[in-house]
């Protein structure tokens, strides 16, 4: 039995949660049941993947490869278990069992009544497997999708809230990342047309083989799946979408769409651009310097629009723009660290916006206020809601002994590295900027004068799943030992031509 | 360059293909554009016939005719003209 | 100019996919009626698809349901075909979600027009 | 090594005890915060005494794979000297100024906050470690800045935040490069940049950090939060913005050339010849604008501006002189500063005047205040009795000594500025005798007057026997050359 | 067409004209010998029927050499259902809908 | 009663179209067509019985619990099925490497799982049709 677990322990990452939520629907009445199910569901996954990252960092960064159905891989669909699926998943688990946590017992006021919460947990295991999937496929059109059930979930988990706005933001979500799709499954059917493989490591080798007969074909591939990619993961003149979608959804969805969903794009796009395309491609085609260019427009740009909110769902989900901003830079510094650093600000975000959102919620939920300069005092009620928020800030903005330094500190040895200075200012006035429009909330909340009217702390869930989110921050700043040195392997693989 | 009835046949029904989406950017009525709608999923179902793929020919169909529906449907709950 | 309309000809069903597409994106994008917008993107999704199908197509080859008669026959590549049945279900998929959509806006709204939408949005926000 | 960790832990433990007991009394509280600061100044003494005994303390680990490390040298020896002695000189003032303000338990958390972090920039042994304490100090200070809670102190405390991270993102850009260079931040074992000998970009790197701890050291362009976050309590403004935060700036430059570059390879960029007229710039420029200035706060503030340069000049000098100069320059001008600045909440709280022009006859009301004010200002001016004379003598000596005698100049120049600018305030406090009662009664004002006096003593004291400070500013030339 | 239309429509037509360029050089429509028409469709062709005993190859394709994406097809339709259901369905039936 | 012709018409006609949708469903892997088309067939069966005979006797026909069933179930059939060569110590979703009997090449039963999946996968397809169909019919109340 645990053989067969254990040999069967990539697909059942995956599979998990999705058959947990086919079978969500018709416990509705039961909501105690519901909830239980994806707390435990979450807690499993995280122990799987746990499991999987030590099998991985035991024998040496050796992917295991696991062929769905028996068949191997040019033929059938093989899901591959490397460094950066280890810890993207990881990443998940982590992220998504105290955003489980948070949501229990709490979602009457923003989702409905039971049947509504359980179509709304149905969802977000969805949008977990679709992630958990994300990580650990290796198949061009099985990203495609993943992606697909990773969007409809999301816009779904954006329209189950009660606000008259969400369908809105939800209609104009699924309009841009159904284009979005679109645009991925074209590249991957002009990569599919020259390469005629979709298993990732056959065509990366037999595109590195004949692009010289295609290069407009390559170039328009390129495109169609960065700009596809770039719509889903918000890059910045492509994230319209974003700030009324994650700010009209209930809290754990926005935490959970901004902490995790936008990474799973940019997770599908690295693996696009790095195993398929490969590091030689990318650079011959300067598609690095676009990335990195993006990038910095994205880390300045976002961080200005997200100053003038002044609601405050809306300003971390500017704040999101900018910081997805840094993980294309990383990218496009196509260096180790530069790859180190990105993976573990994409990790650091994940929970650190997840801690934002919910804490924003948790906020929100209590006082009913959603603009920033309403929230006079919240601090004192709300002590240690207000206290995760602080620290998930001050590590958003990158200071050492929480997660945000590491990945930062990577990333400028990497732009040092690549020879951009200008990387190096940006991401330093990126960092500034974050600063400039997180901490006037803490002060608002901590140093005005006027008290709220009436709130206190969230129940006892809520509580655990932002102490752990901190926790994890800090966990991240001081001791990422294993987690860094997965993303290190990580970002060696992603350079290594196979 | 060798191009067989089958092609030409082809031809002639992308071309439609093309103008019936154009059409349906420009027709104001919105069940109208639906019911072009279903007309260019018909032909494209053809055009997959030709291209010796009849497995999506049916379920292009059956898929077309299915959103048509849906998408009447959903018009006789709003409104049925652009503004 | 000549060589590339050539090269078109020769791949013309790409060539009407790639129009295709070219058509859908720009109802998308400057259609402000909701229906228009799901059609536009009907319309793209299944141009992709229309290049997949090309793709995976041989002139004068032969369906790919094998010939017990016939096994030898030059039978086209059936994988373009599969996915492309994944890809139609997808695209049946969204259009119901985008169609819930548009009835809970019209419900809240009035109106099936994302610029009027906006606009009444804008007034609800600053009133 | 347990005396390194209970100096920088007792002002942590006490902020957080503070902090736990919402309730308690007034009395209770500063019991405990003297005892904190009293524990963490003993503590640091013992520390400095080690150092100067030529023991190692050292304690090292990592933060997410980079090494830390805590690890006193002389320098760091000697500023947490100053910092601990003057924060508990502060906390007593403050027990006095603060009787009757709000938000007591919110000050006093983070007073002994800061404490703990000042203490850290001290000690550190690494560059991580002091990027680490030098970012913490911003954000430990920053709600004291903001006490007043008037929509000038947020403002204030913006500016203060803004500019301090950006300060610290250009130090961190320096740290990274350094790191790459050399792969070790740990500046304990002699200057890090020394194996690697004149390479392009050394000078970038010189200009990030001087740049970077500029803003907290206030050098010209970067100076203008300085007078903005005047609006703190005054015994934050004495301490915080006369010596422990803008030390923590110099402190870091001085660091930086002597350790990180070494005066060797410092003496050998360009940028350092440029630095020093920026340092005299700062002088002559600062104590200008600070004549100009009517509310005295604000003058005191431009004035900090121009005399932290004249520890920053020493330091450019790279020369053994020049750097005696700087640091004697750090411990007696903190001396005279705090004396300054508690004379000047002193006046504020007892006759509610801010302003200099209306200053005439203070000094019947405030006589020992004043007099212990007009010792300060006679000791800014750099005459012999006070400390400052010693400092000014081998700042010159040292600029001389590099070749550059015009900057000496600059120092007279700048003394003679001095005088100017508070001489004539003294004057005026003295000159006309009203009917004003003596106002230096009651317990609050005799823990305010209390400290003031005891500085201006100690600062005679080292001017007649500059011997009690010598040891250490010796040590620190010796260490470093 | 109106005014705000015309730069999309500019932008789009740059895109069409550089997606044509890319299309003309892919490899000519219909030919046996194009890269799609690999070992990998040769081994479905000749293998399918073996492996799997279907006759037609798309569904030995889409339910068994690639069942997983399959699997993730009907989760997507899932998907969408629980979509609907969520954005319509808001006000709840006592005892959970009869 | 309004319509009597089409009524009776639909009577007569979507037994057939429903015979005609089973069909495609079970014959997917012998000829053209599959679950997925046989599954909208069927749903639209019961979309066109609805929109003649009127939404309450469409919603008697098929209540709102049985397609939350099927919905669930139906789906969850496809993983089961796929477990299947899990508990046989094949990987997921494995057929014939689990040892499965892929029967007689060309026949009904031949393929082994895949005919079960096709089933549940097409009579999931129809129920979602339906459960589309009739949550944009309804009326919020």
């Amino acid at each position: 039995m645990t053989a067969t677990i254990k040999s069967n322990l990539p697909v059942f990452v995956v599979i998990m949660p999705l058959f947990v939520a086919f079978v969500l629907p018709t416990f509705a009445r039961r909501i105690r049941l519901v909830e239980g199910l994806v707390t435990a569901t979450t807690a499993l996954g995280f122990l799987g993947a746990g499991y999987l990252a030590s099998l991985i960092l035991i024998q040496n960064g050796n992917p295991i490869n696991y062929s769905l159905g028996g068949w191997s891989a040019p033929w059938g669909i093989e899901i591959q278990v490397s460094n950066l699926s280890c810890f993207f998943l990881l990443m998940v688990a982590g992220v998504s069992l105290p955003i489980a946590l948070f949501a229990a017992d709490n979602m009457t006021h923003e989702v409905g009544g039971p049947q509504q919460t359980t179509r709304f947990y149905a969802l977000y295991l969805l949008l977990g497997g679709a992630l958990a999937g994300m990580a650990v496929t290796s198949d061009l059109f099985n990203v495609f999708v993943l992606v697909e059930v990773a969007t409809l979930s999301c816009c779904g988990l954006v329209s189950s809230s009660n606000h008259p706005w969400a369908s809105e933001a939800a209609f104009n979500y699924l309009i841009l990342a159904t284009l979005g799709s679109a645009l991925i499954l074209g590249g991957i059917g002009f990569l599919y047309i020259i390469t005629g493989h979709l298993n990732m490591e056959f065509a990366s080798h037999e595109l590195n083989r004949v692009w010289q007969g295609y290069p407009h074909v390559v170039w328009i591939a390129a495109s169609f799946l960065l700009v596809g990619f770039g719509v889903k993961s918000a890059l910045f003149p492509l994230h319209v979408w974003l700030p009324d979608a994650h700010s009209a959804a209930p809290s754990p969805a926005s935490a959970i769409l901004s902490g995790l969903a936008v990474k799973g794009y940019a997770i599908c796009l690295i693996k696009v651009l790095y195993n398929v395309f490969g590091i030689a491609l990318i650079q011959d085609f300067g598609i690095h310097r676009i990335l990195t260019l993006l990038g910095m427009i994205a880390i300045i740009a976002g961080s200005v629009f997200a100053l003038t909110q002044d609601k405050l769902k809306r300003r971390l989900a500017f704040s999101t723009v900018a910081q997805v901003g840094y993980i294309f830079l990383g990218l496009g510094l196509a260096n180790s660290q530069s790859l180190t650093g990105m993976l573990f600000h994409m990790a650091s975000h994940a929970v650190i916006k997840s801690g934002l959102f919910l804490a924003a919620g948790a906020i929100i939920a209590t006082t009913g206020k959603n603009r920033i300069s309403e929230m006079a005092g919240v601090g004192r009620k709300m002590p240690i809601t207000m206290a995760v928020f602080t620290i998930c800030s001050v590590s958003l903005v990158g200071i050492p002994l929480f997660s945000g330094f590491v990945g930062k500190w990577h990333l400028l040895l990497g732009s040092l590295e690549a020879g951009n200075r200008l990387a190096q200012a940006v991401i330093i006035v990126g960092s500034v900027l974050c600063a400039a429009y997180l901490f006037p909330i803490i002060r608002v909340a901590y140093f005005e004068p006027t008290p709220v009217a009436d709130c206190r702390d969230p129940g006892l869930p809520q509580m655990i799943a932002l102490i752990m989110l901190a926790a994890w921050v800090i966990i991240l700043g001081v001791v990422p030992g294993p987690f860094l040195e997965l993303a290190k392997r990580a970002a060696i693989d992603l350079l290594v031509m196979k | 360059m060798g191009f067989t009835a089958v092609d030409y046949g082809t031809m002639v029904m992308l071309l439609i293909l093309v103008v019936a989406s154009l059409a349906m950017y420009f027709i104001k009525d919105l069940l109208h554009a639906v019911i072009v709608y279903g007309a260019y999923t018909l032909i494209m179902a053809l055009v997959w016939l030709q291209m010796n793929t009849p497995d999506i020919a049916i379920t292009e169909a059956a898929a077309g005719i299915a959103m048509t529906v849906l998408m009447m449907v959903v018009i006789s709950r709003t409104a049925r003209k652009e503004d | 100019m000549k060589t590339l309309l050539d090269s078109l000809m020769v791949n013309y069903p790409y060539f009407a996919a790639m129009i295709l597409f070219i058509i859908g994106a720009f109802t998308v994008l400057t259609r402000s009626n909701l229906f228009k917008k799901l059609i536009g993107i009907n319309i793209m999704e299944s141009a992709i698809f229309l290049m997949f199908i090309a793709a995976g197509n041989i002139r004068g080859g032969a369906v790919p349901i094998l010939d017990k008669a016939n096994p030898k026959a030059l039978y086209i590549n059936p994988l373009p075909s599969a996915l492309m049945l994944t890809g139609i279900v997808v695209s049946v998929s969204v259009t119901a979600f985008a169609l819930a959509l548009i009835i809970k806006l019209y419900q809240f709204y009035g109106t099936t027009d994302a610029r009027r939408i906006a606009e009444l949005k804008k007034e609800v926000a600053s009133r | 090594m347990t005396d390194l960790v209970l100096a920088l832990a007792s002002g942590a433990a006490g902020g957080i005890l503070i902090a736990l007991m919402p309730r308690a009394g007034d009395r209770l509280r500063n019991i405990v915060a003297l005892i904190f600061s009293a524990a963490g100044t003993l503590f640091s003494w013992r520390v400095a005494g080690a150092v100067f005994a030529g023991r190692t303390i050292r304690i090292s680990g990592e933060i997410a794979g980079l090494a830390w490390s805590l690890h006193p040298d002389p320098l760091g020896a000697v500023f947490g000297l100053i910092v601990s002695t003057l924060w508990l000189f502060a906390g007593v003032y403050s027990f006095g100024y603060m009787a009757e303000e709000q938000k007591q338990r919110t000050y006093y958390t983070y007073f002994l906050l800061a404490f703990s972090v000042t203490l850290g920039v001290a000690f550190s042994g690494n560059l991580l470690a002091l990027y680490l304490f030098y970012e913490l100090l911003t954000f430990a200070t920053y709600p004291l800045v903001i006490h007043e809670r008037n929509s000038e102190a947020m403002k204030a405390g913006s500016k203060y935040i803004i500019y301090s991270l950006s300060g610290a993102g250009a130090i961190l850009i320096a740290i990274i490069i350094v790191y790459s260079w050399t792969g070790n931040l740990d500046f304990t074992g002699g200057p890090l940049l020394a194996d690697c000998g004149l390479r392009p970009g050394l000078g970038w790197v010189l200009a990030l950090f001087v740049a970077g701890f500029g803003v907290k050291a206030a050098i010209m362009p970067l100076h203008r939060w300085l007078p903005a976050a005047m609006c703190a309590p005054t015994p934050v403004s004495a301490l915080l913005h006369a010596v422990a935060v803008v030390y923590s700036g110099v402190y870091g430059i001085v660091r930086v050339v002597y350790s990180v570059f070494g005066h060797e390879l410092a003496g050998q960029l360009h940028l350092s010849h440029i630095l020093p007229w920026v340092a005299a710039f700062t002088i002559l420029v600062g104590v200008i604008i600070a004549t100009q200035q009517d509310v005295l706060k604000r003058r005191l503030a431009y004035h900090t501006v121009s005399q932290l340069s004249y520890i920053l000049l020493g330091a450019f000098t790279l020369h053994p002189w020049g750097l005696a100069g700087a640091i004697c320059h750090m411990i007696s001008y903190s001396t005279l500063k705090v004396t300054l600045f508690f004379g000047a909440g002193i006046i504020a709280k007892g006759t509610g005047k801010v302003r200099v022009s209306e200053m005439s006859g203070v000094g019947w009301q405030l006589p020992r205040t004043m007099a212990a004010f007009g010792i300060a200002s006679l000791g800014m001016i750099g005459m012999l009795p006070l400390n400052t004379f010693w400092s000014k003598y081998y700042l010159m000596r040292g600029s001389v000594a590099m070749g550059k005698w015009q900057l000496a100049l600059v120092l007279i120049a700048s003394g003679l500025i001095n005088a100017f600018c508070f001489i004539p305030t003294v004057v005026a406090a003295f000159a006309e005798k009203g009917e004003q009662p003596v106002l230096e009664k009651g317990s609050a004002m005799g823990l305010m007057l209390a400290p003031t006096l005891l500085l201006a003593g100690i600062a005679l004291l080292i001017g007649l026997w500059p011997g009690l400070v010598w040891p250490g500013v010796d040590a620190v030339v010796n260490w470093f050359f | 067409m109106k005014l705000r239309t015309l730069p999309i429509l500019f932008i789009l037509l740059l895109a069409a004209y550089v997606v044509l360029v890319a299309v003309a050089e892919l490899p000519p429509y219909g030919m046996s010998g194009n890269p799609v028409q690999n070992q990998v469709s040769e081994g479905y062709i000749e293998n399918a029927w073996e492996e799997t005993g279907v006759l037609n190859m798309i569904t030995a394709i889409v339910l068994d050499y690639r069942a997983y994406d399959t699997m993730f097809e009907t989760i997507v339709l899932f998907t969408a259902v629980l979509a609907v259901i969520i954005t319509l369905k808001t006000t709840e039936k006592e005892g959970g809908g009869k | 009663m309004r319509d009597f012709i089409l009524k009776r018409v639909a009577a007569l006609l979507l037994p057939f179209i429903q015979m005609y949708g089973l069909y495609v469903i079970l014959h997917g892997h012998v000829s053209p067509g599959g679950s997925f088309a046989g599954g909208i067939v069927v749903g639209l069966a019961f979309i066109a019985f609805t929109t003649i005979y009127g939404l309450e006797r469409g919603r008697a026909k098929v209540p709102e619990k049985v397609t939350t069933l099927v919905e669930s179930y139906g789906t969850l059939w496809y993983g089961m099925m796929g477990m299947v060569g899990v508990f046989k110590g094949a990987p997921f979703l494995a057929n014939k490497m689990a040892g499965i009997d892929l029967g007689e090449l060309g026949a009904l039963s031949s393929g082994g799982l895949i005919g079960l999946i096709g089933l549940g996968v097409g009579i999931r397809v129809a129920s979602t049709m339906i459960t589309l169909f009739f949550t944009m019919m309804e009326e919020e109340p």
